[in-house]
């Protein structure tokens, strides 16, 4: 019964308390085309009030966003990044993985302590690999929860991250040597 | 109080960091970042931390190292045309130009993010997920054998031991030792201590009988009571009575 | 416009952390007719994966009944026992009843507060009554898990003292010096 199965899958990502792997929704809804079911929901919500949207290889169901005015209020507001936390997560977003100084390099000014936090806080941003390199410094990416909270499919989805890489401008070693700039200046000082 | 300075204090604080302050001047030019004139850009700016000096203001050291070498920058794109010197200047100049187009690149798309629907405030998961769960059971597994052996290692832990020795037939040096005295007194010259030795059945106890008369031997030996003698190793050994 | 209201209802049923009244779904999903949207939505999700359901006026999604056994998956696992559980289970098995500090005793080593419990969990062991002596400590005996997992009829179907000395399963340390002696003798050969 493929209709069955379609169920299984409504059910379980109905049930889920964040988005599920197509793996994590096999191992609950059983033998069966996840994939198909995923797309003939997500066909059967369109125009809904809820929505089935995949984030990241994540499949989830939120509410349709035409209709945010509707369930914004008796909410809390989400708290308000600031301007230094937005930039270093669009930073990080489309560089990673990225080190601090150079977050730091591009943006041309310290990283306040607090701002790293709050974004690893939110479970937007997390500490990746060390980069290889002399001091060893620690890398920082972003999280799945940083594409289902901004409604992204995946980091392509970000404006311009495929021009921007195809130009060179989102490679380590061109940020390495802005840091370097920025440091001999200082240290002719 | 004069006004003038408070409000260039401001004008200064609101930017984060000297490359924020290079990119809202290029903005006020109101041409594409890639058209921008450098040249003009690094003038504003040195106008703008000279006129805080004049002012007598604290200025951040970050934007006197900005300062300080956009001066350089200014004068090396000045500078008469030597091929590679001008070479360098332009290249440092379209690195400042991406290093800023960049940056507005960057606020562009944070600006773009935080404006997307974001979950919890544009749109909103499940409110009371039922959740999903998984149970794990745990199947222990143990072999019979596993279980037998493992009584005899625990038990033995604590179990008194016993070592048993098989009752084997000796002869003892005690009864060595009377035996020997007794024959010396009665044989006057040197003999083989195989001449000593009881007569006995089977090799074991023939063994222990020359081991015990040989201990006893010794024994006759550092008393005083008689001597012995040995050509070379593994030679027979003789006794005789002491003679005084 | 009734859709779109029955859309509003749809998404604020989603996301609501508790069941609502039709007046709070009013409040929230603005002008329209509720009990309508309600009685569509309802006939909507009829025989999917989830439905749309009242108890006491207030109105929820909730996993379709026949699919609820999805959401609780068990797993099993297949684990070892420690030398320390297997040598305790054994000594329950040929010593029942018997108390913790007898067992530690025979096994010359305190017996860790969690190998007991593994034993309870695993369903091989339970408390027995407790043995009539100072302090009153608890016995604890085997179950019939037990022995229907060793293939055992009864505890009589263990095998005695004499039978496991005479497999070299009783004195392990004694086997190994036996064997030793032998060796020493050969060489003397």
């Amino acid at each position: 019964m493929n209709d069955q199965h379609e169920r299984a899958v409504e059910a379980v990502l109905f049930a889920a308390t964040e988005p599920l792997t197509v793996d994590a929704i096999r191992s609950h809804a059983g033998d069966g085309d996840v994939r198909v079911a995923l797309a003939r929901l997500k066909g059967r919500y369109r125009g809904r009030g809820i929505e089935l949207v995949e984030r990241g290889g994540r499949w989830q169901f939120q509410t349709a966003p035409d209709l945010a005015h509707l369930l914004r209020r008796d909410r809390d507001e989400i708290r308000k990044l600031s301007r230094a936390g937005i930039e270093t997560l669009a930073i990080i977003a489309y560089h990673e993985p990225v080190t601090r100084a150079e977050i730091e390099a591009i943006r041309g000014v310290q990283t306040a302590r607090g701002t790293l936090d709050v974004l690893m806080e939110a479970g937007w941003v997390r500490p990746a690999a060390r980069r290889d390199a002399p001091g060893r410094p620690l890398t920082f990416a972003t999280t799945p929860e940083f594409l289902s909270h901004f409604g992204l499919g995946s980091r392509r989805d970000l404006p311009g991250i495929d021009d921007l890489r195809a130009a060179g401008l989102l490679e380590p070693a061109d940020l390495a040597f802005d840091e370097l700039t920025v440091v001999n200046q200082r240290e002719d000082d | 109080m004069n006004g003038v300075p408070e409000q260039l204090t401001l004008d200064l604080d609101g930017f984060e960091g000297p490359l924020d302050l290079l990119l809202s001047l290029a903005r006020a030019q109101k041409v594409d970042l890639r058209e921008i004139s450098i040249l003009d850009l690094v003038e504003q700016y040195l106008a703008h931390i000279d006129e805080a000096r004049v002012l007598q203001l604290d200025v951040a050291a970050d934007y006197l190292v900005m300062a300080a070498w956009l001066a350089y920058l200014k004068s090396a794109l000045l500078l008469p045309r030597e091929p590679e010197v001008e070479q360098d200047a332009d290249d440092l100049a379209l690195r400042l130009q991406m290093r800023l187009e960049r940056l507005e690149l960057m606020r562009q798309a944070g600006d773009w993010l935080v404006a997307r629907d974001r979950i919890g405030r544009d749109v909103f998961t499940r409110g009371a997920p039922e959740g999903l769960h998984v149970v794990r059971k745990a199947f222990w597994s143990v072999e019979y054998y596993d279980l037998l052996s493992a009584y005899g290692r625990a038990t033995a832990r604590s179990r008194p031991v016993l070592h048993l020795v098989p009752d084997r037939e000796v002869v003892t040096l005690e009864v060595a030792l009377t035996r020997l005295a007794a024959l010396l007194g009665t044989v006057p010259d040197w003999r083989a201590i195989e001449h000593f030795l009881p007569v006995v059945h089977g090799a074991a106890l023939r063994r222990s009988a020359l081991a015990s008369s040989f201990v006893a031997a010794l024994e006759l030996a550092r008393q005083g009571r008689a001597d012995l003698r040995q050509d070379g190793p593994f030679s027979p050994l003789y006794l005789r009575r002491t003679t005084v």
